[in-house]
């Protein structure tokens, strides 16, 4: 599904003003708070009325106020996962998951079961949400969007509430969402992590206007989207083989990666994410590390910014590889744009949540 | 000075005129609360401030007197009405009543208005008149009670019921009516509105006031009404 | 026992109890869908003529009943402007009928249900509804599912409230369908006819504490319901 | 043309007008204290004797009005029981002035009052006025501050509901205080007054049209105080 | 302030049963989803009356239930910033944050804009909540409770709704209440950045029990109470000087940190939390890398996970420094307990929001 989003509307202050246009997959709003995300998200659902402005998806005119159309929100097939959860109060678990299964019956049985084995909420299933603590109020508001069969899910901050070890058992069900069921995904998120994992595409906004838009690897890079503690790199890698001692064997353009096990099998493509602070750079090859991935690149060009750090960009076959280092550093080893250098990446430094499938074919180019 | 006076509902409009004509030629003031009897007669068992009292009914007249609550020797029977049948529309014929009368063969499914005939001294009336002739088992079902002798009135008028019985009073003044027939005076009790000045009177101009009522003027007046004036 | 309660009552007096409950109750029962509806406009729509059907709503209320009685006898009387037409065409007679009894305390009490009712809507988060709406229920699925279990509390209050009110209704009642024993003569007109004469203060006090009786259980089932209502939103 | 609407009724109608109006007002307002303190303590609070309380302020609403004002008159009257101590102790004299109208008033529109003020504080969030606790407001301080404002337009609708219906109070307020022009004649008496005399309808039905409009300008009011407080907690 | 709590409390399925005591500073209440966190707040906020405990602040008892006595919330003098807002949705911004000031006049009158100002909300005063976005309405939640002039500090997930940018100017203002105007905080939170830098102590919770409890460089280097990829090391170092490219030095036990720019003046003392991921070992001193720190010490112990990761324990003078290797790299490497080896440490991977002021003494020890 391409999302084609032209918009103008105004409340009080802040004024939003957007014209942009995604592939399908994941299209991740990214911004500071107070950017304009929920508004949007509102705008696309159907809860704003905009006061200019069109929205079509997949060739679906959502609304279009130049031919006075307006789709109300029960007619465009949503699964809409709010910031503030908003579950029915007078209805218990179970029936706030079951709520959006009356319009679209035609949900697999076993998916209810799945769902609720996901996000750990078996033994909630007889409360109301007022006997819920705030994490768990939000994954049964991932549930209910869910279940609703959508054809279009918005996801305003899903996680935020959760602790690590459950996002990293939620993220990969989206993952499976944007790339099995191919059901499009428009998802907010402050979290770079996120962003880089889920996105197809990242809506970087701020104070309603969007200042950079494109694949995350490339939005991601952009120290002027994404501040420069964001800066990260998204590799594409293949599953060469898993070995006994639980690492993974990974290849990318122009070396080998050593992962902690990836679930893939060999031969998937994958994406990594490599946030640019995390890698060490050295002139020379390195000895007798812990460190197992060593990868060898040219310089492509060396930006400094504001702060003591400069961030460096090595060309490693096919993929750009962010550095963020010193610029004691950078004096130190003498380094410019030209020389080769080698790039060392821990091995546990790559988060499992740093490593998603890949998105659809509109990626590999 | 002022004189405030209780008096039945249904002397509304005569009272009314009498009160006026008494104020002009006096100069005093009659102040005129009208409410149904048994609330008024309540109300002066409770400390009203009233000074005269014109009832409806001679029950009611009698509680007060039983409770002390009028002055000795003031209490006369005031005024007289009659019991009429009445029918809707103007051009009807009447009829006699006597035993003969098929009443319910008259109303056939429809109704018979008449005030509350256990409460409403109109009512109670028209029922005792009713029972002497020995047609009060016939028509009691068919009868539709209202909680006045002017809502009976309405319903009649309205042509909701096709007969009522009400007072002469009432039925000369209201168009869509026609008297069809008078009951005779031996079916029923004198219909009777006793006047009286309460225990507690403070105004030098009662007495004059419950004097005038029985005045030339006065009875003028409520002849035009249909009163009868009793001495 | 039971015997000498129920020969506590006359037979006459009974007959106005039981009637007075099935005049009430099919007053708020049926005039219940329409308070809804009405106080669902009134709190969400916006719609030329608002304030005008608020204000007529509230007419029964501001009018003294005897006047209200007299409109609904003009209108709704066999020879009234609207009556003569139900009768000739749907065969419904309302006058000196119970049926006309509680029609005068449906519109007498409906004021006081749509009022509470509208107040419970009003206090729903739009937001909810806007919620359930996004996973796919169309409007008056919403209503249904979201919308009406929150009012309930609100439902069941205006609904006794009009139950109450519509039990000591009598002013409009008498004067709309008059006092016919076993047909419209409610509790309140039998109480009223008692107090007309003197000494009859004793039969009547036996029919106000039976209004209050019946009147108290209504409430504690409102009060029993609202709280069960209230637990469940709650949670647990 | 204003002396002309001036003229459409005689003089003893606006008096009879302006007594409504005074009535009403102080019947509302006087009670509105006491209103809302019950509501809360019916709402927020469980007390043994509560279904009691509950009970006894619906009163009013199911027992006739004459009922209610034969009460009034034998508790409140000159020889009543509590009416002779409160004119020997505070020379308060409530029989027969415009005051008892006022009080008859206040009893019968408090279930109505009541009511609403109650459903609005229970649509209140607890977790808000907890939030309040926690910020060091005092129980009575979170009531002002946090309860009461949330809370206003339900007590505006409760006291326009009280206000509209002592505008139509009859029943009670005649039997209690009687129908003395200038002192205890309301609307409602006087138009019941024209009632009773054959072609009184046009004066009573002109008395009817100010009552409908007083009480429409009312609602109106309402709904604009409604409205705007609803504005401000939407947010702008 | 000590804090000695002892409750249990069933609701529902759910058991709470703790008992602790901890010493002055920040409490955080670390824990998965369900856990029991936002229940224990309520408790110490007099929010929940506990069935059976005892909850006393500094020698001062909030609830007993043994000598049934019961402090009703208003008069804890609490700041408690809740995991929903709670904002009054009735009053302004600016009246929502004035609330608390009705009761507790003795506010320096700067306090309010100084506040104002940290939170980025000057230009909300004049707005009702509604108006606001998630992250705003969070952010005035937490400036309420802070000008309440509390002598507690509840905060329950205060950032969780915040851009990273946005905590990173919050957090300070934590440590400043923490470490200048001594008020005792008790802070729950799903983030072990969070814990590391404003801990006192942490109660790690799991299931309504107590699953850990001490310092963070304690509960956070403890594997079963915050899993492996959350273990990391908290280093107290002095700040030594500060460079012109940037850079400040640190001197720690046995070395010299060099970190981007800290505020503190030379001769403070602060805390820095390394995490275990992001320190690579060498046995060897390694030469011209990017990286610039490079510190000395002796394996102390070797704990292999089950994943392919290991945590390895360096003594580096006083300080213990956690790193996570692969079982691969330690084999390589051939390490052993007793070995000397060199850890190296990414200027720029050690985030501001890693490094804290220290807090009260009962740490240093
Ligand atoms: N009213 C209630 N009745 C029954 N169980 C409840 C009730 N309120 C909360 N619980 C349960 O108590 C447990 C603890 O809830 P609590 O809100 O303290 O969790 P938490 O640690 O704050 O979680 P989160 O991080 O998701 O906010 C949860 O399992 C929750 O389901
Ligand atoms: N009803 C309203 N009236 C005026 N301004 C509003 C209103 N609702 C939101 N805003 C403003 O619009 C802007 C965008 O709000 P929005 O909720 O879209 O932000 P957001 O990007 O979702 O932020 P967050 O991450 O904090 O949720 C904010 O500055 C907010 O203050
Ligand atoms: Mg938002
Ligand atoms: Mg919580």
């Amino acid at each position: 599904m391409t999302l084609e989003v032209t918009l103008a509307h105004r409340q009080g202050d802040f004024d939003l003003d957007v014209q942009f246009q995604t592939p399908p997959g994941v299209t991740v709003f990214f911004g500071p708070s107070g950017s304009g995300k929920t508004t949007l998200v509102n705008a696309i659902a159907g809860l704003l009325r905009p006061q200019r402005g069109r929205v079509v998806a997949d060739g679906w005119v959502l609304v279009d106020t130049g031919a006075k159309h307006f789709l109300p929100p029960h007619r465009r097939r949503l699964g809409y996962v709010f910031q503030e959860g908003r579950l029915f109060p007078h209805l218990s678990v179970r029936q706030n998951l079951a709520y959006g299964r009356w319009f679209n019956p035609g949900q697999s049985p076993g998916e209810f079961d799945r769902v609720v084995e996901l996000l750990g909420i078996g033994h909630l299933l007889a409360r109301r949400p007022g006997a819920l603590s705030g994490g768990e109020k939000q994954r049964v508001a991932i549930g209910r969007a869910l279940l609703a069969a959508p054809k279009l899910i918005l996801a305003d901050e899903p996680l935020a509430a959760l602790d690590e070890a459950r996002k990293e058992e939620i993220l990969p069900y989206f993952e499976r969402l944007r790339d099995e069921v191919a059901v499009p995904i428009v998802y907010v998120s402050h979290s770079s992590f996120e962003v880089a994992r889920l996105a197809t595409t990242v809506v970087a906004l701020r104070h309603g206007r969007v200042v950079a838009l494109g694949p995350p690897e490339q939005v991601l890079g952009d120290v002027a989207a994404v501040g420069p503690r964001g800066a990260a790199s998204v590799l594409s890698v293949r599953v060469v083989a898993h070995h006994a001692d639980g690492l993974s064997e990974l290849t990318c353009g122009a070396g080998t990666l050593w992962l902690p096990r990836v679930p893939e099998p060999p031969g998937t493509t994958l994406r990594v994410r490599i946030a640019a602070q995390e890698v060490i750079l050295s002139r020379a090859r390195p000895q007798g590390l812990s460190a197992l991935n060593i990868l060898v690149g040219t310089v492509e060009d060396i930006q400094k910014g504001r702060g003591p750090g400069a961030l460096v960009a090595l060309r490693i076959g096919r993929d750009r590889l962010l550095a963020r280092v010193t610029g004691r550093s950078i004096r130190a080893m003498g380094l410019e744009p030209g020389q080769t250098c080698h790039a060392i990446v821990k091995s546990v430094a790559v988060a499992p949540e740093d490593v998603g499938t890949t998105t659809s074919p509109a990626h590999a180019g | 000075a002022d004189v405030l006076v209780f008096a039945a509902a249904s002397l509304t409009d005569a009272l009314d005129r009498v009160a006026t004509a008494w104020s002009e030629e006096t100069a005093n003031r009659a102040i005129l609360s009208f409410a149904g009897s048994s609330a008024l007669a309540r109300q002066i068992q409770q400390g009203a401030p009233a000074d005269i009292f014109i009832s409806a009914s001679v029950e009611w007249m009698d509680a007060v007197e039983a409770s002390g609550d009028i002055r000795a020797g003031t209490r006369r029977d005031l005024l007289a009405n009659t019991l009429v049948l009445i029918a809707h529309g103007r051009d009807v014929s009447p009829v006699t009543i006597d035993e003969t009368l098929d009443l319910a063969g008259m109303l056939g499914d429809e109704r018979l208005a008449m005030a509350l005939v256990e409460a409403v001294p109109a009512g109670i009336y028209g029922k005792a008149a009713l029972t002497a002739l020995g047609l009060w088992d016939d028509v009691a079902p068919l009868v539709a009670q209202a909680d006045n002798v002017r809502a009976a009135l309405a319903f009649v008028a309205r042509n909701e019921a096709p007969l009522g019985i009400v007072y002469a009073t009432e039925a000369v003044v209201e168009d869509n009516v026609t008297i069809i027939a008078n009951f005779p005076p031996g079916t029923h009790a004198p219909i009777i509105l006793p006047a009286a000045m309460t225990a507690e009177s403070q105004s030098p101009a009662a007495e004059a006031f419950l004097a005038y009522l029985s005045s030339p003027n006065a009875r003028e007046i409520w002849a035009e009404f249909g009163f009868i004036v009793l001495d | 026992m039971w015997e000498a309660a129920a020969n506590w009552l006359g037979p006459a007096e009974w007959q106005a109890v039981r009637l007075s409950l099935r005049v009430s109750f099919w007053a708020t029962v049926a005039s219940l869908p329409l308070g809804i509806f009405v106080a669902y406009a009134l709190a969400r729509w916006s719609f030329p003529g608002k304030q005008l059907l608020n204000g007529l709503v509230h007419l029964p209320l501001i009018l003294p009943p005897v006047v209200t009685g007299y409109l609904l006898l003009i209108a709704f009387g066999r020879r009234g402007f609207i009556g003569q037409y139900l009768e000739a065409w749907f065969g419904i007679v309302l006058s000196f009928r119970w049926t006309g009894a509680a029609v005068a305390a449906a519109v007498m009490a409906f004021p006081l249900m749509v009022r509470a009712i509208r107040l419970a809507i009003e206090a729903v988060d739009p937001k909810l509804e806007a919620a359930a709406g996004t996973l796919g229920a169309p409007p008056a699925w919403v209503f249904v599912t979201v919308t009406l279990p929150l009012i309930l509390p609100g439902i069941v209050a205006g609904a006794i409230l009009a139950f109450a009110k519509a039990i000591g209704e009598f002013g409009a009642t008498i004067t709309f369908v008059s006092n016919i024993p076993g047909q419209t003569q409610t509790m309140p007109s039998a109480i009223y006819a008692f107090l007309q004469v003197p000494g009859g203060g004793e039969a009547a006090g036996r029919l106000v504490i039976v209004a209050i009786v019946i009147a108290m259980a209504a409430l504690f089932l409102s009060e029993f319901i609202a709280r069960r209502v209230a637990k469940r939103v709650a949670g647990g």
